[in-house]
């Protein structure tokens, strides 16, 4: 057994999350939030799963599963038994008409990409055909999933919800509308779905994990400004605040040993930093970066979201396979710093500009930054601007710097290669790529394609090579990491359960299935 | 205002004795002596204040990263990047003027111009704009403003330029009404008849009954437009950061009114402050100018 | 009244086409691009293209226009492209608690601000009257986020009267409208207060006086609905003042609105629902000015429809 | 002889001004018995309406009473509180005041108003309280009172409201029915009919009335006693027999010698001013409507005929009259001559015809043509310094050096009988009078040939009407200038009119010269007019007078339908007569 589940957990009751935002949709080719993330994740499953409130993997809808010598052909044996919600049996077809689904470019999923290593990829996108060639139903309760490629990371991809299996008849029954009444085979069924006001899962009694979920539903009520969850989660009405312990109240709880005994703290695959497009002057000279990378004093941005991150060295979150230990980077030297735009023929500074979201705390954040930069003799402007238009100036290659925060990369899957291919490989760098940076270095992205062609994704020998690749980056200083932020959360006190479930890195912010009520 | 002959027809100026009966007033005076001390402050604040604006004290959070109360070092305290308050209050000043008096002042006389045309020309130029303005109204002013500060750089001056786009429409609403109903008194035919101009009619006999409603709306309008203005840089198409300004002090940190009541409170203040100064000077100097007011209440 | 109906229903449509074609325009030249925040982070230059081809956004403008319009006529706003939902029924989910905050708004706003006003014209010239002026200073400078959480910790956390946010019974609703209605109230009892002072001055005022009628019933039967007239107008030019203040209050008390739509379509650009939310209010807006048109001649009936 | 019902004694009324008590009404005492009618005459701004004010206890706020008592069957109305006043108002002491047009509430029925005021004191029924309102508006006359409850005063005319208010004041029958000018806006006919209206009233119900005026035709009419004032003092009082026949004060006398008598500018005949080559204006089967209405297309349906194929000439040096009661039309013919409204025909002035100019010449047009409005106060813009006011014309035509202007200006004001240095003062500082005078001042300016006088001496009391009357003359004489004198009082416009145009529903009736009209009344209509003019001789009391059956019929027309046309013909010595057409 991959998990050992809680002695003391009883079943029954139901818990009630907010969320400020609506939730956009629980269409697991489609929904790509954190808030959906763990939703869909208690409504679908996929052939693959993860060990509760841990990043290791466990079959899910597979019973079991072979892998060639290769890596190149993957064959899963289904379980047995497992009914959609409707009640209607999940077989292999389904499975396959899933796979072809999300990689079909009209239903414009975001997580058509991951899927690109699948035989056949290619010519779905093209539109050339409408099913993968690379997956096929050898029985009603056999697939054969058959790569282009050798891929490490595969079997997390199985993992993510994009890789959820669908019944055919609901997704064709609703067509656009099935991100609003969807039919999977999770732990839980949606019961009621009232825009802008709540959405509440019922538990499903047929689930085919014996035992879970514990929770007679969950009520997500949405709208919620984080402060007045937090508010309503003191009064008791709250089991969860889902967008966390807001910034104005997070000294308040933490000064209160009441409540600070239910905060949950834990890592998450989360790295915040600044981006510096390596085509714009100055910071086409590696010495300019280098003397941003040294200028900034992440001790005190840290301090100034309370203390609420460590300090990062490298792209790599430190929970993250591959990460490399006691790697220094680049430390914390105003002086040393000073000297070098002056090696770059730019002693009297320059000025440039600082992109960043709109949304507390990152101007603070990027004001932080200016400060620290205007030491070394860099003049920054701000343009503090709505998500939306920092994207699009990143991709087009227009802003110099950017503060990542808000739209930072939070792992998909617990694996290295998902923090280089699009935010630091050469696939990135294109217009309209999230590379921000633009820095595009052939002989790394080598490295990196010559690292996911292992079949064992966690052989040390992989590893090695990505903790490479990231140092190799780190000498050419593209990017500025600052910290790692860590999830605070918080509980009612009738909330039960491990910690981890509260903090899971794949299930955030709760595991739904896992936790339960004492009372 | 309502002196508006050229000919000296008085030995006495008229704005000397407007001024002195100004003084008379206390209330105004108060108004004045406000409105002096900000735009003063403002002014001056370089030679006011002991830290910049701008820079992040280390002394300026405890070690949580909480910002310090007033008192002590800080005279208003600290904000959470550990910047001295009263300094970017002083700062602010300069920011909030520009907005709240010029970009304010801008949309009213924009808003005066079009509703006094509209109001006075009818046939179809009158037309034309009132249904220009009746469109404007019914466009969302925040959309407008978020779309063209994105399309333009953000800066100080396009903010202030956007403020005064979108906030004439109500003054031309209500400057028309009026406006219709002044173009109907006897006076105006009288003048008329007198051969006078358009635009003499306009602005040297309609113009000047307005004043009462202008200074209504005119220093209400100070708050709204400082409170629009950090609602743009709250929707990122505002005064950049760290550019202080009063309105974005209180929306950083509007979250924090209980954590640190100061960084909301103090701003909120200064604002109400200034809108009522200018009320309370405004108030007077239609009392003053409006020579049938005189003796009533 | 049906002609003068039929000219106004008309010039209320024009505009409509008006705000919808500038709408269309801007979004259109904004720097953003929807297409990107669909086909997310991962998606390739060839994704990319094939969610713009499928989406019509490579066609040009007046050609998306005219498509737009085309949907528009037979009630179909498109579907959002984040939530890929129908945008007409997004709304009309949260259309009805909008309208119903904006109603409890005005009603508090006329409420407090009309009350205000009238005592201060009574008290003009007195303490009181200044000390009101002050207040209504207060209301209009006061965020309406700050406002809002201050009532709501007061009466919801503190002393327990209302529900902390939500939406249902009219318990709900009252700490939200008065949130929204507060910075109107402010207005309103300015302009209220010169109405009033102006309509006791007037020479009906002094014979109803002479007929020896109470003094409330001079107020409130002949100075009232007289001083009242200039501000029916208002309540017009309000309904679009409002359209700020939801997203603000909405967010607060977690009140089910088309504000918090907006807000959240506006940061990520998604184009069909700013359009529709845009549609509706300015529909809103133009419904709330025809609305006061049509009232005003029922209160003053000098006034004709024409 | 009984007790006096209202008896004042040593009144004095003073105003705060400043810091300073100024009396506005010193010393006063008068005696009124039931049944009675004591008219209080006396020049704009004697105290009258602060008088009368006191009565009622509704003195403006910095106004008050300061000594004295006012006994209204023994309880002195000086001391009682707001409290105990209001109970008496409307019951006990009623009053009617001078403008009709402003003094209902807009926004109530008539029925609303009327019943409230019943209902203010009397426990009635919702329904008993409209009985007794609907016999007060049968009481005072007015047709179809049931329908009338319904209506809103802007759905009334000036005379209908004034019978409103009336009605409303007599609903309770109080003992005092204080008037305060309760004709002065209204036209003769209509006057004529109020004044009637009062007497039977009186009569019947045996209510005591204090009827201000600053007529003395009005006084001579209705009044027993007559109580004469001047600057806030009595300074006559007696039977009104006694005061016209022997005025003792010199004020009376001449209050009396300036009123305008019919027939007596008969025995001024002068010349008539020549023909000349070129009339100063002339107008040409002119016509002005307005359109009013909507269909759905927004296009109008109804058309008011306001003035129809008018024709006439005014001669250099002539005062050409035009007279006609309220809403004929007089009105808009002159603003058709001056410019203001748009007309159909042709209209020369000075041989120009107006329809051809251009922006620049129309301008130039103004200096040949001023006007004079009917009411200075709503004539001169509140905020402007009158000095500047009447600068203002010779600012527009960029006339002189500012030192120059304002040589001309003070000299314009001492013409008008003004001094220099009242030119620094707002216009809500001047009387009534003095105000006119500025306006007269400021059409004068520009050294017109014609000045249209609309109305301009009709709301001024008898001495300075006479005063601004003479002023005219003198003017004419001085300058040359031609008048166009509008008015509905056929008395004043004997005196002063060379030829003149009698109107009736946009279209003129009749025509000719004084003597022709005043002496040979052709049309009813003239005879209706001069039937109505009130004559300043008690001794002629109780002459009869032909109400006409109704309302005047409606300049209002649906389009297309075009109004009927009145044809005129000359009965000899250009004396126009219009034959009403079947
Ligand atoms: N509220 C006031 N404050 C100061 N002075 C006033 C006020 N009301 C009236 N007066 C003055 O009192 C005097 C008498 O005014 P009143 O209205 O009684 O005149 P009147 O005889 O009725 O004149 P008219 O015939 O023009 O109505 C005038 O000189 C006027 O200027
Ligand atoms: N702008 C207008 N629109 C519609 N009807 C009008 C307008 N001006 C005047 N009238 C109408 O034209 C007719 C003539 O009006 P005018 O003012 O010329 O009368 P008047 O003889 O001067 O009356 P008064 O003695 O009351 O001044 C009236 O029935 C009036 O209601
Ligand atoms: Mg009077
Ligand atoms: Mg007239």
């Amino acid at each position: 057994q991959d998990y050992t589940p809680d002695p003391a957990a009883t079943p029954g009751g139901t818990i009630t999350v907010t969320y400020k935002d609506d939730v956009a949709t629980l269409d697991p080719a489609i929904g790509y939030d954190w808030q959906n993330w763990s939703m869909i994740k208690s409504l679908f499953d996929g052939l693959m799963d993860y060990v509760p409130g841990t990043t290791e993997l466990r079959p899910g809808l597979a019973e079991s599963y072979e892998v060639s010598e290769d890596g190149t052909v993957f064959t899963f044996a289904l379980r047995q038994g497992v009914t959609f919600h409707n009640g209607r049996e999940m077989t292999a077809e389904d499975v396959k008409y899933s796979l072809d689904r999300v990689t079909n470019p009209e239903t414009q999923s975001p997580g058509a990409g991951f899927f690109a290593s699948i035989a056949g990829y290619d010519a779905v996108t093209a539109g050339e055909a409408d099913s993968l060639s690379g997956v096929e139903v050898v029985d009603p309760l056999t697939i054969r999933i058959t790569l282009s490629r050798p891929d490490a990371t595969f079997l997390h991809v199985m993992a993510l919800n994009f890789a959820s299996v669908v019944p055919q008849e609901v997704v064709e029954e609703f067509g656009a509308d099935f991100g609003t009444n969807p039919v999977g085979t999770g732990a839980f069924t949606l019961a009621e779905w009232t825009i802008g006001q709540r959405v509440v899962f019922e538990k499903n009694a047929d689930y085919w994990r014996d035992g879970v979920p514990y929770l007679d539903g969950v009520t997500f009520e949405v709208g919620q400004e984080p402060i007045v969850a937090l508010l309503r989660l003191q009064q008791g009405e709250v089991d969860v605040p889902g967008d966390g312990i807001p910034p104005a109240k997070f000294q308040e709880v933490m000064d209160d040993p009441d409540q600070a005994a239910r905060v949950v703290e834990g890592g998450q695959l989360h790295t915040g930093y600044i981006t510096l497009n390596v085509n714009t002057p100055p910071f086409d000279q590696l010495a300019v970066r280098e003397a941003v990378n040294m200028a900034i004093n992440k001790d005190r941005i840290i301090q100034v979201i309370n203390g609420r991150a460590v300090p990062a060295t490298q792209p790599l979150p430190p929970s993250m396979p591959g990460y490399t230990e006691g790697f220094a980077g680049f430390p914390y030297d105003v002086e040393g710093a000073k000297a070098k735009p002056a090696e770059a023929g730019l002693a009297d500074g320059f000025t440039t500009e600082l992109y960043v979201m709109n949304t507390d705390p990152n101007p603070r954040i990027a004001q932080a930054i200016q400060q620290d930069l205007s030491q070394i003799g860099i003049e920054v402007e701000i343009r503090s601007l709505a998500q939306a238009n920092v994207i699009e100036a990143g991709g087009a290659g227009e802003a110099p710097m950017i503060w990542s925060g808000g739209m930072a990369w939070i792992a998909d899957f617990p694996d290295p290669s998902n923090f280089y291919g699009p935010i630091l490989g050469c696939a990135g760098a294109g217009d309209g790529g999230w590379n921000w940076s633009k820095f595009c270095d052939e002989a790394i992205d080598a490295t990196a394609t010559e690292a996911d062609s292992f079949v064992d994704p966690a052989s040390p020998e992989r590893l090695e090579l990505w903790s490479q690749v990231y140092q190799d980056v780190m000498a050419q200083a593209p990017w500025v990491p600052v910290f790692n932020e860590q999830r605070y959360t918080m509980k009612s006190a009738r909330m039960g359960g491990a910690d981890a479930l509260y903090v899971d890195p794949v299930s955030i912010p709760v595991n739904y299935d896992y936790v339960f009520v004492t009372e | 205002m309502a002196d508006t002959s050229p000919i000296p027809l008085h030995a006495p100026a008229a704005p000397a004795g407007v001024l002195r009966r100004l003084m008379r007033r206390k209330l105004a005076l108060f108004g004045l002596a406000i409105i002096v001390a900000v735009v003063g402050g403002a002014i001056l604040a370089p030679w006011i204040v002991r830290y910049g604006p701008n820079e992040q004290l280390f002394d300026g959070l405890t070690l949580q990263g909480a910002p310090m109360p007033p008192g002590g070092d800080f005279l208003l305290g600290t904000d959470l990047l550990g910047r001295d308050l009263f300094a970017r209050m002083l700062y602010g000043a300069r920011t909030s003027l520009i907005i709240g008096v010029v970009a304010n002042g801008a949309a009213l006389i924009i808003g005066t111009l079009v509703g006094l045309t509209a109001g006075f020309l009818r046939g179809w130029v009158g037309a034309v704009l009132m249904r220009f303005t009746d469109l404007m109204m019914a466009f969302p002013a925040l959309l407008l403003a978020i779309c063209l500060a994105a399309i333009f750089q953000p800066s100080l001056w396009i903010v202030a330029m956007v403020i005064a786009l979108v906030n004439w429409v109500q003054t031309a609403r209500v400057v028309y009404t009026e406006t219709t109903s002044l173009a109907e008194r006897e006076f105006i035919a009288a003048e008329r008849t007198l051969g006078a101009s358009g635009s003499r009619i306009l602005f040297r006999h309609i113009l000047p009954h307005l004043v009462p409603t202008l200074i209504v709306w005119g220093t209400l309008g100070i708050s709204v437009t400082v409170l629009l203005e950090a609602t743009l840089s709250f929707l990122g198409v505002g005064v950049q950061p760290p550019t202080p300004s009063w309105g974005n002090i209180i929306f950083e940190n509007q979250t924090y009114f209980q954590a640190a009541p100061w960084l909301v409170f103090i701003p909120g203040a200064a604002i109400l402050l200034l809108a009522l100064a200018f009320n309370l000077v405004g108030d007077a100097l239609r009392d003053v100018l409006d020579p049938t007011q005189r003796g009533r209440d | 009244m049906a002609g003068y109906l039929c000219r106004r229903v008309f010039a209320a449509l024009m505009i409509l086409l008006g705000v919808s074609f500038i709408t269309f325009v801007l979004l259109y030249v904004l720097p953003a691009d929807p297409v990107r925040q669909i086909a997310g982070r991962s998606a390739t230059a060839q994704t990319v293209e094939n969610i713009r081809q499928q989406l019509g956004l490579d066609q040009p403008l007046l050609v998306q226009y005219a498509r737009y319009l085309a949907g528009l006529v037979q009630g179909d706003m498109g579907r959002s492209y984040l939530q890929r939902t129908e945008v007409s029924s997004l709304i009309t989910a949260r259309l009805p608690a909008s309208l119903l905050l904006m109603a409890g708004g005005i009603v508090c706003e006329l409420l407090i601000g009309l009350t205000l006003g009238v005592i201060a014209a009574i008290f003009r010239g007195r303490p009181l009257d200044q000390g009101l002026m002050v207040t209504s200073f207060v209301a209009v400078s006061a965020p309406q986020f700050v406002v809002g959480l201050l009532l709501l910790y007061v009466f919801a956390v503190q002393l327990g009267w209302f529900p902390i946010g939500g939406y249902g019974t009219a318990a709900h609703l009252v700490l939200p409208a008065v949130t929204l209605g507060i910075m109107g109230s402010g207005w309103y009892s300015r302009m209220m207060r010169s109405s009033m002072i102006e309509v006791l001055r007037q020479d009906y005022i002094r014979t109803a006086r002479a007929k020896g009628l109470t003094r409330s019933r001079i107020l409130f039967r002949h100075a009232l609905p007289n001083a009242i007239l200039p501000i029916i107008a208002m309540i017009g030019i309000d309904i679009g003042i409002f359209m700020g203040g939801l997203v603000v209050v909405e967010s607060v008390f977690g009140w089910p609105g088309i504000g918090q739509l907006a807000w959240q379509a506006i940061q990520r650009v998604d184009i069909p629902v700013i359009m529709g939310v845009t549609m509706v209010s300015a529909t809103a807006i133009v419904l709330g000015n025809l609305l006061a048109d049509i009232v005003t001649p029922f209160i003053d009936p000098r006034i004709k429809m024409r | 002889m009984s007790e006096p019902l209202l008896s004042v004694r040593g009144l004095t009324v003073s105003v705060r001004d400043r810091g300073v008590l100024r009396p506005l009404v010193s010393d006063l005492s008068f005696d009124l018995r039931a049944g009675e009618v004591l008219a209080i005459a006396g020049e704009s701004g004697s105290g009258k309406s602060i008088t009368s004010l006191a009565l009622m206890g509704l003195l403006p706020n910095n106004v008050a009473v300061t000594s004295g008592q006012m006994l209204l069957d023994g309880t002195d109305l000086a001391r009682l509180s707001e409290g105990q006043m209001r109970p008496l108002r409307g019951s006990r002491v009623a009053m009617i005041f001078q403008e009709p047009m402003t003094s209902l509430n807009p926004v109530q029925t008539i029925g609303t108003q009327l019943t409230e005021a019943v209902r203010a004191h009397q426990l009635l029924s919702r329904k008993a309280a409209r009985v007794a309102a609907i016999q007060a508006l049968r009481q005072v006359r007015i047709p179809e009172p049931d329908r009338r409850m319904g209506q809103y005063p802007h759905e009334l005319s000036g005379g209908m409201r004034q019978r409103v208010m009336i009605a409303m004041a007599l609903a309770l029958r109080p003992a005092l029915l204080i008037a305060d000018e309760p004709t002065t806006a209204l036209d003769v006919t209509v006057q004529r009919e109020v004044l009637d209206l009062l007497r039977d009233l009186q009569a019947q119900t045996g209510t005591a009335i204090i009827l201000i005026t600053h007529d003395m035709g009005v006084v001579a009419e209705t009044a027993d006693h007559v109580v004469i004032m001047q600057a806030g003092r009595k300074v006559e009082d007696g039977t009104t027999p006694q005061v016209f026949a022997a005025p003792r004060a010199p004020y009376t006398r001449d209050l009396l010698a300036a009123v305008p008598r019919l027939g007596a500018g008969a025995e001024r005949a002068a010349p008539l001013p020549p023909e000349a080559a070129v009339p100063v204006a002339r107008l040409t089967d002119t016509s002005v409507h307005f359109d009013i209405g909507a269909n759905f297309l927004g296009r109008p349906t109804h058309r008011v005929h306001a003035a129809v194929g008018v024709s006439f000439d005014i001669r250099p040096g002539e005062t050409f009259g035009l007279v006609g009661e309220s809403g004929c039309g007089k009105s808009t013919i002159a603003k058709a001559l001056a410019g203001l409204v748009p007309h159909q025909g042709r209209i020369d002035v000075a041989g120009q015809t107006l329809s051809d100019l251009g922006a620049q010449a129309r301008k130039d047009i103004c200096r040949d043509i001023q006007m004079v409005f009917q009411d200075p106060m709503a004539a001169l813009d509140p905020r402007m310094k009158v000095g500047d006011a009447v600068a203002e014309p010779l600012v527009i035509h960029g006339i002189g050096s500012p030192a120059e202007r304002r040589a001309r200006t003070e000299d314009l004001f001492r013409r008008v009988g003004l001094t220099p240095d009242q030119m620094a003062r707002y216009p809500h500082e001047f009387s009534g009078g003095q105000r006119q005078r500025i306006c007269v001042a400021r059409a004068l300016a520009l050294r017109p040939r014609l000045i249209i006088c609309d109305e301009s001496v009709s709301a001024l009391d008898v001495s300075v009407q006479a005063r601004v009357l003479a002023l005219l003359q003198e003017l004419k004489t001085d300058f040359g200038v031609s008048y166009l004198f509008i008015s509905h009082d056929m008395a004043v416009v004997e005196n002063i009119v060379d030829r003149l145009a009698v109107m009736y529903l946009g279209q003129i009736v009749e025509m000719g010269t004084r003597d022709q009209i005043f002496g040979n009344p052709q049309h009813p209509y003239t005879q209706r007019l001069l039937d109505a003019v009130p004559i300043p001789d008690p001794t002629r009391k109780g002459r009869p007078y032909l109400r006409p059956a109704g309302e005047p019929p409606s300049p209002v027309r649906r389009i297309g339908d075009p109004a009927i046309r009145v044809a005129l013909t000359d009965i000899g010595g250009g004396h126009l007569v219009g034959l009403a057409q079947a």
